[in-house]
């Protein structure tokens, strides 16, 4: 039994943290879709936090700690940088802005002698553990949490509904903008640390836009009512070919076919509390 | 059979958005040539009932007779070809499209196009203000201007019966006198008119008969005049007396 | 070179510009970013494949039915994957999220019945050899390329704007509930469109992949990220838009590599178009921004 | 009685990189159906496990450890790309079981271990040698270089170029590059051809290469390409034809190669998949009969950990006479403080295209 | 209190307001009215600073308002209401009301994180303050509902409702009574009594007269831009110009 548990761990146990660093990134989109924000920026954040936090690691020698907290401050500083210019455009023209970002950031990686080019870099050590990333998850979920019910949170909520009203309400709309594309990266940063440092390896491709779709499916895909829809969704995804691997070289193409039958039946996502208060309702009735 | 003196004819319509149910169980007809007036307070279900007229909105029981013909169960467009055409609240004009192309669409559903270009010259001529902003995009349009651009575009259409929906919101009290009056000469050039208005009294004045609707259901319906006499409505819709354009 | 180097760009551009064209008109009117334009672009490529190899037809026979068979796919995608989402209250991207669905089951499924291989069409399908016009050299399915994306704009342009079908078409873009009060088919405009876009998006993935010899599963993919650049920085929905877009794109990629360096080649491009949002925060031909207050 | 031997095989199957995946699993599934059917080694079967990495590098891991931990293989094959290489191996060579790659051609790969092993020999060893028979060949003085810079496998053999053109002190006139699935390299090539070069150097895959090369000719470039590992593939000429002509590669294998032992192998191929294999298939398929090489010293004892140390230790020795031609392995030049796995030790044949196919040249 | 000093505001080459100046003293209730297109809300926009004006200054008080960024002007002491509604939708009516609070509930970020009792204290008056807001346009009794299932007349309410919470010294509102019938507006008449016994300054724009000669004691009329007439009601009533351009004759 316990032998089981041992295969079932050291089989799954790199999938478990998948999923942990998918919810990480789904949280760090939450929280500019929170703010109206729709950026295809985090997959870059990600990347310049994997890089950052490698490079700590294998040039530097840095503790672990100090390496994922440089993962963070530098994504994040570079997020103040370009938010500054890039958080008056809106809608999909925000989403362009900040995939032409994304896409300069993977050049970039391709390009740099430290980076590695194409080859990225490899031989990351081992560092990250399953407390780690439930420490980090629990902590953002309790700062959540508490957001919500703050003004903090429901100055996001105003400017995703109406920037004009929220900014009518003397809620100064670019600082909080601001603010959730920062944490936003920082969140990223840190996801991507974490990540360099169970899988040995980063590369740019890894950062492109693929990833930034992905990160973005799950988020929706979810459901975007509360932070728990993100979460859920993305964890998912994760999962969802793992689960589908007996299917064999149809395996991806469930995969869509699964996408387009949540989407069609579960049009708010797949975490919807209202749905699942209507049908409560009925339950008890 | 008296039904076929209806030109509009709805008998126990219902219609539920989702689970909440915003009309229930209304009858209302209206004769050839009548303008009929809709009064009731705000989410009364008077915009339901006009789009549920329209087919944007599914009844969920109840049939609607449009000269005689079931028209309930038709597709939106299909109800406009019968030359039922509304103008929705909030005027819903095109913003993108030029004035001129607002009104050429009026007559989308419509075969005869030599009819349709001389339609454009009487609507033109009517409103003499779209025939110099021709080609300015409709959004560029003051709110009176554009309201008149939605009445237009609707007579473009040939309308046997003409739905509009608060056409005097938010428009200076001289326009609104100006709609008005424009109201009872298409009325008098033989469309009949289903009006819903908040500004109940001058609605009423123009008006043959009228219909009371409260939280979707009719709750009075009586010529005009007895209506602007009746206690209740001048309570509840019409207010302390004084017209509100009155200046004495 | 400098001649040279500008006719590269140009039919670069038309490509992209080909590519665009379909994707922004869905965008328009359905308001949805399809991303499964992309597999659409190669479902048109290998149903030419067919036509040529199985059917033995002449390439320009076999061109405008593959543009039918897309077209069908693209209203089929429409009509499982979006419209169960029209007039429902879901989140704006979930259409988006849905297509991302079809595309992944259309990729693969492709790759189920066509392999991973990469298959081309046989030689002599078209003429491959260049010719010199002073000091430029240029093959003539390059010049169908360029000609064709032209010739499309312009015909989706007139259509646009001159026709009674086009006025209905931006409609519906602008406003559906006003249109189906104009007694416009909606549902028929939206059916339309989305054949009318898959029909181009298809044409694309033939002559791209004539002009590249290479047809394979993923070969829409990585076009997806430069169709999504030149829609929006033509702005939304917006045909002359897309053309603009397109050459813009393609002006900016062969330049940097001319008079900078192909390393950084996607990085100026993409940053080029970073700064034009900057400073039109709705793209060169974008709506005006609503009315404020 | 006979037992069953388990070997884990990790590619890409389905995904974009699918068309390098696919290759490699039909040359696995090729050799291990041969050598089961003549008797197995020692009378055991050999079963394949073979599971999709996508190419992606959570998914690689995943897989490898699937493999050893649930199917509890002997050794792992694959991945498909040197990418997820760098992130599966050090799981191998942690749990002690064999990773044995037969596509990854960058350097470092068995710098990760002792587990590490390839038969896909390394640019490194091919190019020297192709570039110096080039410039005899065609008196060059001069070249351009092209390659693709996202893609590990590509912007590897450009590396390697780089150093053998400092080494042989051949002037570069420019170096350009392109972007996985780019479809125009029009742009690159006129800058090219403004600097005449006698020839372009050129890391590519082979239908980026054989449009290259057919994009240069119609822009009016003459000069011979000289290719890396890419360019060694049937689709060259498929797409380019008598366009190639010229064109000057190495390779470990090419569908032309003589010897009986390939010409089995290409007929085999072809009969059992009814298209022609390319050098990842061969590669796969060599490697197969490298490991049943090996396992024919090894004694099972039925203790996993103790059979797999075996068959790592039985590995180094081997020599065998595979489609790519004759084989043995070296052990990779040692690294500060880690011990290395093993490289291939294989002559490259150069090749130059004539007619629409390549002929040997050395 | 707030004045407006030479306000000029171009479209391109349309202008939409010509050097408008006028004042609005303390505590009174003033309208402005015009034509459709006239530039009122135009000029609420100039105010606030979601526009930015060509020329032309405006002052509250004695502080320079021109220039500032809309939240700067709301927390300097403006509110305001929107004349196509544009409450917050998918939140309930006593959220709503508190984001107009945000400037004046004091605790930070770290204070939320913490849960610092700062929070909770702040909270707490701010609900508080926001039920009694909400009761003020009898509004209270669905605090707790989506604000976007109000009808149409309870939808502008909460607009004011929430204007009044970023605790201004000028009210503006645009068009509170559009879409409501004349008894509906009767009853928003007294709730606006109310607001401005409380001591609240306010600005209107309305085309129903009956609400603006029964409610405002001064009034501007713009018309094409221009300040055509300003005085006391009964003034405007007989200004040739004014009728001509905006009453109508015969009434
Ligand atoms: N899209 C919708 N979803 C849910 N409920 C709705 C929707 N539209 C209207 N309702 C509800 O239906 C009822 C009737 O609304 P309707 O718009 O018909 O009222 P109305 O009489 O036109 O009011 P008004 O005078 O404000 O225009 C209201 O309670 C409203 O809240
Ligand atoms: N963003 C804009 N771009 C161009 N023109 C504008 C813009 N905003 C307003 N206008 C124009 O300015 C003029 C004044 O508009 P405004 O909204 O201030 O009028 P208003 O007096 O509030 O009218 P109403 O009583 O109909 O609300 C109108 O002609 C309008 O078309
Ligand atoms: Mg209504
Ligand atoms: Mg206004």
């Amino acid at each position: 039994m316990t032998d089981d548990l041992q295969v079932f761990w050291a089989t799954y146990n790199t999938l478990v943290y998948t999923v942990g660093v998918h919810a990480m990134l789904a949280l760090s989109i939450y929280l500019t879709l929170s703010c109206g924000l729709l950026s295809l920026g985090n997959a870059a954040f990600m990347g310049i936090g994997a890089y950052t936090a490698a490079l700590a690691t294998l040039r530097l020698g840095l503790p672990f700690g100090e390496a994922l907290a440089l993962g963070g401050l530098l994504p994040g500083l570079v997020a103040l940088v370009i938010g500054i210019p890039t958080l008056r455009l809106s809608g999909v023209y925000l989403a362009m802005a900040t995939l032409g970002f994304g896409e300069v950031v993977r050049v970039v990686f391709l390009n740099l002698e430290i980076t590695g080019g194409s080859m990225g870099l490899n031989g990351i050590p081992m560092k990250t553990q399953l407390w780690h990333i439930v420490a980090i998850l629990v902590v953002l979920v309790y700062g959540f949490v508490r957001l919500r019910r703050s003004k903090i949170g429901r100055a996001f909520e105003a400017i995703k509904e109406d920037e004009t009203a929220a900014k009518a309400m003397g809620i100064n709309t670019t600082s909080y903008k601001l603010l959730a594309f920062v944490l936003g990266a920082i969140i990223a940063g840190v996801a991507g640390g974490l990540n360099a440092h169970f899988t040995f390896f980063v590369s740019p491709r890894e950062y492109g836009f693929d990833p930034a779709v992905d990160i973005l499916t799950g988020a929706i895909f979810g459901g975007t009512g509360s932070f728990v829809g993100p979460m859920v969704g993305s964890a998912i995804l994760a999962i969802l070919p793992e689960l589908l691997r007996f299917l064999k070289a149809f395996r991806l193409a469930v995969n869509g076919l699964i996408l387009i039958l949540v989407v069609i039946y579960l049009p708010n996502g797949i975490w919807d509390r209202k749905l699942f208060a209507r049908l409560r309702r009925k339950g008890s009735a | 059979m008296a039904t076929n003196k209806h030109l509009l004819e709805i008998v126990g319509l219902a219609v539920n958005y989702g689970h909440i149910r915003a009309v229930h169980q209304l009858d209302l007809t209206i004769q050839q040539g009548e303008i009929v007036a809709l009064i009731g307070a705000n989410g009364a279900g008077k915009s339901t009932t006009l789009l549920a007229v329209s087919g944007l909105l599914k009844p969920s029981a109840g049939t609607i007779l449009f000269e005689g013909k079931d028209v309930g169960r038709l597709r939106p467009q299909e109800i406009v070809q019968h030359g039922l055409i509304q103008v929705p609240e909030g005027r819903a004009i095109l913003t993108t499209l030029t004035v001129l192309e607002n009104l050429e669409l009026g007559a989308y559903s419509r075969k005869n196009r030599r009819e349709a270009a001389q339609d454009l010259e009487v609507v033109l001529d009517r409103f003499p203000i779209l025939r110099e902003r021709g080609d300015l995009p409709a959004g560029n349009l003051s709110g009176g201007e554009q309201q008149m651009l939605a009445i237009g575009r609707a007579l473009m259409g040939r309308p046997r019966l003409l739905l509009l929906d608060e056409p005097s919101m938010g428009l200076a009290p001289l326009v609104v006198q100006g709609i008005f009056e424009i109201l009872q000469e298409i009325n008098k050039t033989g469309t009949s008119i289903l009006l819903v208005e908040q500004n109940a009294r001058q609605a009423l004045r123009v008006a043959n008969r009228g219909y009371v609707l409260e939280t979707g259901k009719i709750v009075l319906s009586d010529t005009a005049s007895n209506l602007l006499e009746n206690q209740k409505v001048i309570d509840a819709y019409l207010g302390g007396g004084k017209d509100c354009c009155s200046v004495d | 070179m400098i001649a040279q180097q500008l006719i590269n760009a140009l039919t670069l551009g038309s490509v992209y510009a080909l590519f665009a064209l379909g994707f922004t008109l869905v965008f328009g009117v359905l308001e949805v970013i399809n991303l499964a334009h992309g597999a659409v672009f190669m479902a048109g490529a290998y149903a030419a494949l067919l036509l040529v190899t199985k059917a033995n037809l002449n390439i320009w026979v076999a061109l405008p039915l593959a543009m039918l068979a897309s077209g069908a796919l693209g209203l089929l995608i429409d009509q499982i994957v979006l419209k169960p989402l029209r007039g429902r209250r879901a989140h704006h991207l979930m259409p988006m999220i849905a297509t991302i669905g079809a595309a992944t089951l259309i990729t693969n499924a492709a790759q189920g019945i066509f392999g991973a291989e990469t298959s081309r069409f046989p030689l002599g399908t078209i003429p491959e050899e260049s010719f010199q016009i002073g000091t430029i050299r240029i093959t003539e399915l390059q010049i169908a390329i360029v000609i064709i994306s032209f010739l499309l704009m312009l015909l989706l342009m007139v259509i646009l704007k001159k026709t009674r079908l086009g006025k209905a078409v931006r409609a519906v873009a602008e406003n559906p509930q006003t249109s189906y009060l104009l007694g416009i088919n909606v549902e028929g405009v939206f059916r339309l469109v989305s054949f009318t876009a898959a029909a181009l998006g298809g044409g694309a993935g033939v002559l791209i992949g004539l002009s590249f010899n290479a047809i394979f599963p993923f070969m829409g993919q990585p076009l997806m990220p430069k169709g999504i650049a030149v829609i929006i920085l033509g702005g939304m929905g917006d045909v002359r838009g897309a053309m603009v877009g397109g050459l813009f794109l393609g002006v900016a990629e062969v330049m940097s590599v001319a008079y900078l360096s192909s390393d950084y080649r996607d990085a100026v491009a993409f940053g080029l178009l970073f700064l034009i949002l900057l400073v039109r925060p709705s793209g060169l031909f974008g709506r005006v921004l609503e009315r404020k207050a | 009685p006979a037992a069953e031997i388990k070997l884990g095989v990790a590619a890409a199957l389905t995904g974009p990189v699918a068309k390098y995946g696919v290759p490699i699993r039909n040359g696995f599934t090729l050799a291990s159906e041969e050598v089961n059917a003549k008797g197995g080694v020692n009378g055991n079967k050999l079963v394949l496990v073979i599971e999709d990495e996508q190419a992606k590098k959570e998914e690689a891991i995943n897989v490898f450890k699937k493999l050893i931990f649930q199917d509890k293989v002997f050794a792992i094959f694959g991945p498909t790309l040197s990418n997820s290489a760098f992130a599966a191996d050090p799981i191998a060579n942690q749990a002690k079981v064999v990773v044995f790659a037969t596509s990854n051609t960058v350097n470092g790969i068995t710098d990760m271990g002792p587990w590490v092993f390839r038969n896909s020999i390394m640019e490194a060893d091919v190019l020297p040698v192709t570039v110096r028979e080039a410039v005899k060949k065609f008196g060059i003085k001069k070249v351009a270089v092209l390659y693709g810079n996202d893609d590990a496998f590509t912007k590897g053999g450009y590396d390697v170029f780089k150093v053998v053109l400092e080494t042989q002190k051949i002037p570069v006139t420019n170096t350009e590059t392109f972007a996985k699935g780019d479809v125009d390299f029009r742009a690159q090539l006129t800058k090219i051809k403004a600097q005449n070069p006698d020839a372009i150097v050129c890391s590519a895959l082979a239908e980026e290469a054989a449009n290259i090369i057919l994009q240069a000719r119609n822009l009016g470039i003459t000069t011979p390409f000289v290719g890396g590992n890419g360019f060694n593939s049937a689709k060259l000429f498929e797409i380019a034809k008598a366009a190639a002509d010229n064109t000057i590669i190495g390779g470990p294998w090419a569908a032309e190669s003589v010897s009986a032992r390939n010409k089995a192998f290409v007929a085999a191929y072809t009969k059992k998949y009814g298209a022609e294999p390319d050098q990842f298939a061969a590669q796969a398929y060599d490697a197969l009969y490298i490991v049943a090489e090996a396992l024919k010293a090894v004694k099972l004892s039925g203790n996993l950990e103790k059979d797999r140390q075996s068959l790592r230790d039985a590995l180094p020795s081997v020599k065998i006479e595979g489609a790519t031609g004759p084989f043995t392995f070296r052990k990779a030049p040692a690294k500060a403080g880690v011990e290395t796995g093993y490289d291939a030790q294989q002559d490259a044949h150069i090749f130059i295209a004539k007619g629409g196919k390549f002929v040997l040249m050395k | 209190m707030l004045r407006i000093n030479g306000l000029t505001k171009q479209f391109g080459g349309l202008r939409v307001l010509d050097e408008v100046s006028f004042q609005v003293p303390e505590g009174i209730i003033y309208g402005l009215i015009g034509p459709n297109g006239a530039g009122k809300t135009t000029l609420f926009n100039l105010i606030t600073g979601i526009l930015k004006s060509n020329t032309g200054t405006v002052h509250l008080g004695d502080e320079l308002l021109t220039g500032l960024p809309p939240h700067r002007v709301t927390q300097a002491g403006i509110g305001r209401t929107f004349q196509n509604i544009r409450i917050f939708r998918e939140m309930t009516l006593l959220e709503n009301v508190m984001v107009g609070m945000h400037d004046h509930l004091r605790y930070g970020l770290a204070g939320t994180l913490l849960a610092l009792p700062s929070h909770r204290r702040e909270e707490k008056r701010g609900r508080e303050r926001a039920r009694e807001l909400l009761s003020w346009l009898s509004l209270d009794t669905k605090a707790t509902i989506e604000a976007g299932s109000l009808s149409y007349g309870e939808q502008r309410k909460l607009e004011l409702a929430r204007a009044l919470a970023t605790e201004p010294k000028v009210l503006l509102i645009d068009e509170p009574a559009a879409g409501m019938n004349p008894a509906e507006t009767e009853e928003l008449m007294g709730e606006i009594t109310c607001i401005s016994r409380r001591g609240y300054t306010i600005l209107l724009i309305e085309h129903d007269m009956r609400l603006v000669m029964g409610l405002c004691q001064r009034i501007a009329v713009l018309n094409f831009g221009v300040l055509i007439a300003e005085g006391a009601p009964a003034e405007i009533r007989c200004n040739p110009e004014v009728v001509e351009a905006y009453l109508g004759k015969d009434v």
